[in-house]
C-alpha cells in the first residue's frame, strides 16, 4: 500500500473555479505547515499561480487543544497571477475546535469548512473555550459543513501498520491532505515520494502516511458528499514562460546575497544572532558553505553586526542579518560603518513591535529606525523586498550599492516576505549584470579617505596591502587626510560629504515608473515592501472599476529615485498604505511637502485586498 | 604579494606611525607601545599583514601610533571586530588592544566569547584599574573602596581578577606583565604571538593623571624580588631576594602558601613546580596578590591542544567545496521545480 | 503593610497563576517550574513581596507562571533589570530566571557583573544546551559537534562551563542541580534563597524537542550513582552504587582523580573532604564531567565573606543622610552667590 | 604675602565698555579651564550677566605645546542680558604658541591680544607649527599687542616660596588672571579665599598662586602699558532679582532630577555609564546621596537603561544619562519601557556625531534619534533645555510628564549646556507646583493596563502591594487584560493607544507663543535647545533694525504643543537654525506641511549671533 491506489482521473465532473484560497488550521503538533507546504508543491506543479502565508504560534510547542497553540497555513491559488495569500479563505480545513474558534470568522460566507469531528470531544471542546459543540447547534449554519471523523478513517486506513493509536493518528494531517487533493485533482506523486525520503529509515511510518493519503482520497473520490460540496478544477495560470520553483523570502535573499556577492567578487561573511523571523536566514546561509560563505553565530546582535563591519574592512562583503530588536542594538555599531564608509549589508527581516512585541507577526515598522535610528547625522542606503522571490534581486542591489558606494545598506524585508512561498522563475544567473569591486592598492599619494569628486565615494583599502597601512575609526576624520580632526570646518564639510554621498545615489537609480497606471492622475497608491502583492490587486480592481488610480511601489526608500517628487505631484492625491502607524508617508510629506495620507494597519497581518480597494474608494469618494 | 619590505630587516622604527603620541606624560601606555614596537621587528612579520584593533579608551588609542594596520573601533567591541577581520583573512596577524573598562566593563562579553572560541589572536589588556579616557571613575578592576568621582564615598563592588575571569571563560593563554617591565613584557609578547589561539597578555598599567600608584605594592622595583613570581614552566616557584622563598601547596588542601626554603625543614623538592597546562593551577596563581603572596606574572596557563576557531570554520568550507560543488545555478534547480511554456 | 494572606499558610498552588503553561510537553522546564512553586511556601516568603524577573527564551516564560511579582524582559537583560529593582526596593525577595542563551551568549556580560557584585538575589540558569525558543540553533554551552540549523556541519565553539565561568567572574554562590530532581532541587533552591548575595543554581534542563538526552549520560536515573556526585560541605566527595568510589587530590598535584575505596590500599581518609568555602576546589569540581568524572551537584562554592551590592549602596546612602541634611535649597545656596537687587 | 597687596580701587581711568569677550587659551596643562572659571566667578559678583564655553580637547594631557592639546575657555559678559558667550573674543589670553596659532583666527579685529612671550621659544613655535615667530614678523599687526614675559614675572613673583622652576611656572595662570582682573576691574578676594581653600594642605603652593595673582594685578597698575590698551568696566547688568549663582547645564540637570522626584513623591534611581559629556551628571548625582539618590555606574548603557526601567517597575523614579552612542545602545530597553509603559528619564548630553563622532563637542544632532531611533511604533516625549539654568526646569517637567502619563521621557541637552555656565536664579523650591504620584493598590478589577480613557494613561502598580501581583513583558499585551495577546486588532489597538498617549500630552502643555516678537510676521526662526541664546540675540538685533522676525523656541519637541501648527503658518517664512544636518526641520515639514527650511551649523560649536543674524537677513532677502 505505498504507492498511489485510485486512478488520478477523477471518476467526478470537476467545477472550474478561477481562483481558491484556502486554510488549513490545526494544533502546532497536527502537521499543518507540512500539510500546507505539501498541497502548495502539488499545486505548483498544476501550473496554477499562488502564494502562501503560514502563521504559527510564538510557542515551540504549545498545549495541545489551545487556542493560542493553533497553527495555520494558508494558500491562494488560481489561473491568473496571484499576488497575495488571499483575503478571506473560500474553504477552511480545522482539525480540531481551536482551530474552528480561531479561524472560523475569516471564512467566506457560504465558504467550506472541513472538520476532523473526531477531534470534538468534550475536553478540545473546553480547551477551545465553546460552551457547546459548534457541529451540533446552529452556529455554523452559514458555511457549507464537511464534517468527518478523520480520526477514526486514519486510523482506520493505517490499522495494517500496528503503530499504536498516538503513533497513528499522527498520519491524520496525511488523510486530510488526500482529500484536499482529489478535491482539487492534484497529483499525490511527488508528496508519496517526499513522504518515502524523509522516512526512509522508518518505513511503517512512510507507509502509513501513505496509505492515510490514498485513503483521504479514495473518500473524496467514492464517498456521497452533501449537496454543494465536490471536486474543482483551477486552470493553469498564465505566467511568464521558464523553470519554476517555490521559494521563501529568506531563502531567495540568502541566494541573492550569494550571487551579489559574486556580482561584486567578493566572499561574503555573515554575522548574525538568532531571532525570529530572520533566523531562518542564518540558516540558509550556513547550508552555503560551498560557496565560501563564512558564517559566525555571534554571542549577540552587537557582536554580529561589527564582525561583519571587520569583515568588510578586511576586504570581504559584511553581511548581517536580524529583526527589529536587533537591529535596535546594531545601530552604535552601523554608524560605525557609517563614518569610516565601509560596505555593510544588514538585513532587517521585520517584526511587530515595539520592543518584543509580536515575535512571529509581520510588519513594516522599522523604517523609521532604518533611516534616523542612530546617533548623529548619520545617513545610509535603504532598499526593500517586495516579495519572497524579490528578495533575490533586493538582495543583489543592496550589494551593489553598497560595495559601489561604500555605504551600510539596510535591506528590509519582513516576516511575510521572509517564511512565505510562492512560485519563482529560477534566474538565469548569467544574465545578471556583475560589478565587481576594486580595491585600492596604490602607495602613491594614498591616504584612507580618498574620494570621487563626484560620486564621493572613498577608496577600499584592504589590509595586507604592502604600502596602505592606515589607521581607521569613529572619531571625525580630516577630509584630507583620514586622520582624526576636530576642525570645526571639516566635521561641517564631513558631514555633507556623508549626507551628500547617499543622496546621490540616487543618480545612479532608474526613474521611478507605476507598477500599475499612469504616471499621473486621481490617485497615486505608494507603497514599499511586502504589501506589493495586495496594493497591486487592489489597484488594477479599482482601475479595472474605471479609477484614475496608479500603484507606485518603492524599491529604493534612500535615496529616493530623482523624479519621485515630481510623479507624486502628477497626482491629485496620494495615499500611502503600510503595515505601521505611517513611516514612509511620514518621509514623503517632508521629503516632498505632499500630503500623503496614510492607510495603516498595525495587525501584525499582511492587508487584505479588500482593504486597500475600500481605502481606494474612499478617499477617490471624499476628493470629489 | 611581494612586500615591499623584507620583514627580517624591519626595525622598532618602522612600527611607529606618524601621529604624535597624545597619552599624559608619564603614562605607562608608553612603555606598553615601545614593547611592542619592540617586539614585532623581532617576530619578523610584515607590517602590511600586522594589524591592531581597539576599542575606546586612553589604551584603544594605540593603533594610531602602529605603523601597521589599524582599526579604532567603538567602546567594547574589539573582540567582535576582530572576529570579522581574522574569519575573513586568516592570513591576517590580529593584536587587539583593550582597557579594563573597554575589555571587562562594556565589553567583557565579547572578551568571554573571543577567549572560548580560541581566535587565533594576541589580545592585550592594559589594567590600570580606572577609566582613564572619561576622566578617573573606577572600573571594574578597581579595588573596593575606590574614590572616584561617581564613587565619592568608595566603590563597593568587588573587582574583577582579568586572570581568573578569563579561565573561567575558558581562555587557553593566560599571562600577566607589568608596563614598564620590557625585559620581560617583551619576550611575553612574543610567546603570546607563538601561541595559536587567543593569547591574552595583562598589562599592569600605570596611570599617573588618576589612579598613580596603584601597582606600586608589587610594580616597586626596589621591593620586586620579594613581590613578583616569575613564573617558568616546569620550574619550581621561587622568589625573593635571597630566592629561598617558594610556592607550597598546604597539604591535603586546595590552598597555596609561601613557605621559605631552609626553614621549618622546607627544601626545594617541597616548592610546587608550575605547570602551564594546569588550569587550576593558574587559577590559584590568579588571584595571589601581595602582601600575602607575590603577584604571578609570566605565563600563568598554556593549552595548545585546541585549534584556532578561524582554522575550524575554514575547515569546514573547504570540506564543504570538497563535497558539493559551488553552483548556484544548479542549487536553486534542486528539489521541486516545473516548466511553464 | 500587614500581607493579606499571612505566608505560612500559603501552599504550592498560591504560587501558581492563573495562565496556562505553555512548554512544549516533556520540557523539563515543568518540573523546574513545580519544584520552584514547592519551594516558595517552604520559605515563608509573601506573594507580593515575590519577583520573577527574567530574560527571553522559552526558560525566560517562567514569570508568567507564578503568582507573584513578575517581569519577563528583553533578551539577556534580566541581570540588570533585576538590579534596578533591586537598589529602588531591597525588600523584594528576586528570583532571576535566564537560559543558556539568554544568560551566557547576549547576558555574559550582566552576569559576570552581577555575580561579582554579588546582588542578593536567585539566580536560575537554565541550560538546555540549546537555543529553545528560536528553535533549535546551538548554544555557548552546546557540545563541540553540535549539529544545529545554524551549524550543518557541527559547531565549533569550546563551550563555556557556567560554573567555571561564574566561579571565575568572583560569584560567591555557585551550586547545580537537575531539573527532575526535585528531592535535591527544592531544598537546593532554598539554601540559594538563604545566602545573602548572588546565588547562582545551574539546572540541568532537557529539552525533548531539540536536544533532548543531553544530559541523560549523568541524569539517567539507572546509572545515576555512578555519574553523580551530591556534594556536602565537610564531607568526604563519595559516590558510587556501593559508596566506595571517591574524587582524590592526585599526590603532589593539582588533579583529581577518581579513586575506589578499598583498592590500591585506598580508605576513606584519602579522600577529598568537601569545602565549600575553597573556590580553587569548586573550580575542579566544576571541570568534572562523565564518563571520566561523575558530574558534581550541590553547591559547589559558598562564601559567606562578602556582604551583598544593594546593602553597601543602601548604606552609603544612610550614611550620608546621617552626616548631610537633604536640602537642595541650601545646597543651592552653598559656595559663591550674589543678590542682584 | 597671601593676601591682597593693591588697593582693589584703581589709580587709573577705566574705560567704559558694555560688553566684553575674553578667551583664554593655552596648554592642557596650563590651567586654562581654572583661570576662566575664576574669572567667571569674580564677574557674576560683580553683577555683569554672562555666559561661558569652555572648549577642551578630547586627549587627557596632551602632549605639551602640541596644537591639539590646546584648551580654551570663553567668557562673554555686558551690563545688559547675555545669552551666548560671544562670537569674536575682544580679548584673547594665548599662553603659548600652539594656544594663539589655534585662537587667533578668532579675535576681533582690533581686539586685544595678551601672550606670553616667554612661552614662544623655538621649540614650541616649532610644535605649534609656525615658521618665524609671530610676535617677531608682521603677522599680528591687526591686533593690539601686549606681549609679556609671563613666564619669568611670574617666577620672580613667587621666588621666595623657593618650589623649583616647574612647579613655580605652574602660577603663570594666576599671574595672568591677576592682570585680567587688573583689567575689568575684579575683586581677587574670592579667589583667594578659594586657593587657600583648595591648597590648604600645601600653604606654599597656595602662597604662590596668591603671590602671583597679586603680581599680576601690580603689574597692571603700575606698568607702562601700550596706547589703547588700559583699564575698563562693564557696569552691572539689570538682572531679575533674587539670589544668584553660577550653574552648569549637568549640574542643573541634577538638582532638577532631586526636585523633580520630590515633587513626584519619588526617589530618584539612576543607572549610567560613564560618557563625555554627560558623566558630570553622573558625578553630580553621585554626590546627592543624602537626598536618597541611588546612583549605580552599570557595566554599560544596557544595564543602565535596564536597571533604570526596573527601578521604575519597583517603584521609584527610573533615570539614566548618556550621550549619543550611549543611547543608540539603550534603544531595545527604551523601547520596553514604552511598552511596558513605565516612567523614564533618558538624558541625552548630545554630541559630535555620528558614531564616537566628536565626543568633547556639541551638536543638536540626536533629535531624529530620541524621536524614532526604536524598533517598531513606539512612541515617547522628548523635551529639551535651552540653556544651561533652564536644564533644571526641564528635569523637572520631563519628570513630570513621564510620571503623569507613565511614559519614557527623553530629555535633550548637550555638551555646549553640560558644560557651560550661567549666572542663574536659585529657584525658590517651595513656589514649585507639586505633581504627586498615586500608586495603585487596590485589587478590586485589577490588571495592569487599566487605563484612564482620556488620556489613556495606565496605572502603576508597584511590587510589594499585596493584591496587585502581575506580570509585565515586551511582548504584546491585551488591552483589557494585559495578558500577552496576539490578536491582530488588539495589537492595532494598542499601537494606537500608545500613540495616543503620547499625543494627547499636548492637552497639557502650554500653548506655544514666540519668545520674541510677534505671533506672526515675514519670518518666524523657531529653535530648540542650546541655540536659545544665539537665536534670541539674532533675532532681537534683526528686530531692532526693523524686520518683522519672531523667535520661537521649543522645549517641547513631542508632542509639539497644539497651536504649534497655526502659529507657524502665520509667518510669510520659516527658519529653523539647528546644530545638525536639518532634524526639527524635517519634522516640522511632515507634520504641518510648511517649507521650513533648515540653517545647518555642524561644526561642533554653537551658533554664533552672526551667522543666524547673516540667516536672516538672506532669507527675508529672498522673500522680498
Ligand atoms: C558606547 C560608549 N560608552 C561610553 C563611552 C565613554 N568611554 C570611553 S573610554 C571609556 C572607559 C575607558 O576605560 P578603559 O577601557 O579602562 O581605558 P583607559 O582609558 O583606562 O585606558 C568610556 C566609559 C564611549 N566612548 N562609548
Ligand atoms: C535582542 C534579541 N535577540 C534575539 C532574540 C531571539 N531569541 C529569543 S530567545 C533566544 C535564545 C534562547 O535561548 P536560551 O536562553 O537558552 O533559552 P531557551 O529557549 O533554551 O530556554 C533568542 C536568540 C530576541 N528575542 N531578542
Ligand atoms: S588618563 Fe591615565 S591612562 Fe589615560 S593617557 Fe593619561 S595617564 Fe594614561
Ligand atoms: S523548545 Fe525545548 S526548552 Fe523550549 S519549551 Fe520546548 S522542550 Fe522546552
Ligand atoms: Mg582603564
Ligand atoms: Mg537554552
Amino acid at each position: 500500500m505505498d504507492t498511489i491506489t485510485t486512478p488520478s482521473e477523477s471518476t467526478k465532473a470537476r467545477e472550474q473555479l478561477d481562483s481558491v484560497v484556502i486554510r488549513f488550521a490545526g494544533d502546532s503538533g497536527d502537521g499543518m505547515q507540512l500539510t500546507g507546504t505539501q498541497f502548495t508543491q502539488s499545486t505548483a506543479l498544476a501550473g496554477n499561480d499562488l502564494a502562501t502565508f503560514p502563521d504559527f504560534p510564538a510557542e515551540i510547542r504549545a498545549p495541545a487543544g489551545t487556542t493560542f497553540g493553533v497553527s495555520g497555513f494558508q494558500i491562494h491559488f488560481a489561473s491568473h497571477n496571484v499576488m497575495t495569500p488571499g483575503d478571506a479563505p473560500d474553504v477552511l480545513v480545522a482539525m480540531n475546535p481551536a482551530a474552528l474558534k480561531v479561524n472560523i470568522k475569516d471564512l467566506k460566507e457560504r465558504g467550506l469548512l472541513v472538520v476532523n469531528s473526531g477531534a470534538f470531544t468534550k475536553g478540545n471542546l473546553k480547551k477551545a473555550g465553546y460552551e457547546s459543540n459548534p457541529l451540533e447547534d446552529d452556529s455554523l449554519v452559514g458555511y457549507r459543513l464537511l464534517a468527518l471523523d478523520i480520526s477514526k478513517f486514519t486510523l482506520a486506513a493505517v490499522a495494517e501498520f500496528e503503530l499504536g493509536t498516538k503513533a497513528a493518528l499522527r498520519s491524520k494531517n496525511m488523510w486530510t491532505l488526500g482529500l484536499l487533493m482529489w478535491m482539487f485533482g492534484r497529483d499525490r506523486e511527488p508528496t508519496v515520494a517526499w513522504l518515502k525520503h524523509k522516512f526512509a529509515s522508518k518505513p511503517e511510518i512512510a507507509g502509513a502516511n501513505i496509505a492515510a493519503l490514498n485513503a483521504g482520497h479514495i473518500y473524496g473520490e467514492t464517498a456521497e458528499l452533501p449537496v454543494g460540496i465536490g471536486a474543482y478544477e483551477v486552470v493553469k495560470a498564465k505566467l511568464e514562460p521558464g523553470l519554476y520553483r517555490n521559494v521563501t523570502g529568506n531563502e531567495a535573499t540568502a541566494w541573492g546575497m550569494v550571487a551579489g556577492a559574486d556580482l561584486a567578487g567578493l566572499t561574503p561573511v555573515l554575522g548574525s544572532y538568532p531571532i525570529t523571523p530572520a533566523s531562518s536566514f542564518l540558516h540558509a546561509m550556513s547550508k552555503l558553505k560551498e560557496f565560501g560563505v563564512v558564517t559566525f553565530q555571534a554571542e549577540d546582535e552587537i557582536a554580529a553586526v561589527c564582525a561583519a563591519v571587520g569583515a568588510s574592512w578586511a576586504g570581504s562583503l559584511g553581511i548581517t542579518s536580524t529583526s527589529g530588536p536587533g537591529v535596535a542594538l546594531k545601530t552604535e555599531a552601523i554608524g560605525l560603518a557609517v563614518v569610516t564608509e565601509l560596505p555593510l549589508i544588514i538585513l532587517d527581516v521585520q517584526r511587530g513591535g515595539p520592543s518584543t512585541g509580536l515575535p512571529t507577526k509581520t510588519e513594516q515598522s522599522d523604517l523609521l529606525q532604518a533611516m534616523y535610528g542612530r546617533n548623529g547625522d548619520c545617513p545610509l542606503a535603504v532598499v526593500a523586498a517586495q516579495s519572497p522571490g524579490d528578495c533575490f534581486y533586493a538582495a543583489i542591489e543592496a550589494i551593489r550599492i553598497s560595495t559601489k558606494y561604500m555605504t551600510p545598506v539596510m535591506l528590509l524585508t519582513d516576516g511575510y516576505l521572509a517564511n512565505g512561498a510562492e512560485p519563482w522563475r529560477i534566474p538565469d544567473l548569467d544574465k545578471l549584470e556583475p560589478f565587481p569591486v576594486t580595491f585600492h592598492t596604490d602607495p602613491e599619494g594614498f591616504h584612507p579617505y580618498l574620494r570621487d569628486p563626484e560620486t564621493f565615494v572613498r577608496i577600499w583599502p584592504k589590509p595586507g596591502t604592502p604600502g596602505l597601512e592606515h589607521r581607521l575609526g569613529g572619531l571625525e576624520k580630516h577630509h584630507d587626510s583620514g586622520n582624526i580632526s576636530y576642525d570645526p570646518d571639516n566635521h561641517h564639510k564631513m558631514t555633507k560629504v556623508r549626507a551628500g554621498k547617499i543622496a546621490n545615489i540616487a543618480n545612479d537609480l532608474p526613474e521611478q515608473t507605476p507598477c500599475v497606471g499612469e504616471a499621473s492622475g486621481d490617485l497615486a497608491v505608494v507603497g514599499w515592501g511586502s504589501t506589493y502583492g495586495s496594493i497591486y490587486q487592489a489597484v488594477t480592481r479599482a482601475r479595472a472599476a474605471g479609477h484614475k488610480v496608479s500603484h507606485i511601489h518603492l524599491r529604493h526608500l534612500n535615496p529616493f529615485p530623482r523624479n519621485l517628487g515630481d510623479l507624486l505631484r502628477s497626482f491629485k492625491k496620494v495615499i500611502v498604505p503600510e503595515m505601521n502607524n505611517g513611516m514612509l508617508s511620514k518621509i514623503l510629506r517632508s521629503d516632498f511637502l505632499i500630503d500623503a495620507i496614510g492607510v495603516n494597519k498595525i495587525a501584525g497581518q499582511p492587508f487584505k485586498v479588500g482593504e486597500i480597494e475600500q481605502a481606494i474608494s474612499t478617499h477617490l469618494e471624499a476628493s470629489k | 604579494m611581494t612586500p615591499p619590505d623584507t620583514p627580517q630587516k624591519l626595525t622598532r622604527k618602522d612600527f611607529a606611525s606618524d601621529q604624535e603620541v597624545r597619552w599624559c606624560p608619564g603614562c605607562g601606555d608608553y612603555a606598553i607601545l615601545a614593547a611592542v614596537q619592540r617586539a614585532l621587528p623581532k617576530l619578523g612579520v610584515a607590517r602590511e599583514n600586522s594589524v591592531f584593533i581597539s576599542g575606546i579608551g586612553c589604551s584603544s588609542r594605540f593603533p594610531y601610533y602602529m605603523n601597521t594596520y589599524g582599526f579604532h573601533t567603538i567602546h567594547g567591541r574589539a573582540p567582535a571586530l576582530s572576529t570579522g577581520v581574522k574569519l575573513a583573512n586568516p592570513n591576517l596577524d590580529i593584536w587587539m588592544i583593550t582597557g579594563d573598562g573597554d575589555g571587562l566593563s562594556i565589553g567583557g562579553n565579547h572578551l568571554l566569547h573571543i577567549l572560548r572560541r580560541n581566535l587565533n589572536i594576541q589580545i592585550i589588556l592594559f589594567n590600570n584599574r580606572i577609566y582613564g579616557l572619561t576622566k578617573g571613575q573606577y572600573s571594574p578592576t578597581s579595588l573596593v573602596g575606590k574614590k572616584s568621582p561617581s564613587t565619592p564615598m568608595g566603590s563597593v563592588d568587588n573587582p574583577v581578577v582579568p586572570a581568573a575571569f578569563a579561565l573561567g571563560a575558558g581562555a587557553r593563554f593566560v599571562s600577566r606583565a607589568i608596563d614598564t617591565d620590557a625585559k620581560r613584557l617583551v619576550p611575553l609578547l612574543m610567546k603570546a604571538h607563538d601561541y595559536q589561539g587567543a593569547g591574552l597578555i595583562e598589562v599592569f598599567q600605570n596611570c599617573p593623571v588618576f589612579n598613580d600608584g596603584a601597582f606600586t605594592h608589587f610594580s616597586d622595583r626596589k621591593t620586586a624580588t620579594e613581590t613578583q613570581l616569575h613564573l617558568e614552566h616546569g620550574k619550581p616557584m621561587i622568589f625573593g631576594a635571597e630566592k629561598n622563598k617558594g610556592l607550597r601547596l598546604r597539604p591535603n588542601s586546595l590552598q597555596l602558601e609561601v613557605v621559605t626554603i631552609g626553614e621549618d625543614g622546607i627544601t626545594e623538592a617541597d616548592i610546587l613546580v608550575h605547570d602551564q597546562t594546569n588550569r587550576a593551577m593558574a587559577f590559584l596563581l590568579a588571584a595571589m596578590e601581595p602582601p600575602t603572596f607575590p603577584i604571578a606574572l609570566g605565563v600563568l596557563y598554556c593549552d595548545t591542544s585546541v585549534g584556532s576557531f578561524e582554522t575550524a570554520i575554514h575547515a569546514q568550507i573547504e570540506q564543504a567545496k570538497q563535497t558539493r560543488k559551488p553552483d548556484l545555478g544548479a542549487l536553486m534547480r534542486k528539489g521541486h521545480t516545473w516548466v511553464v511554456e
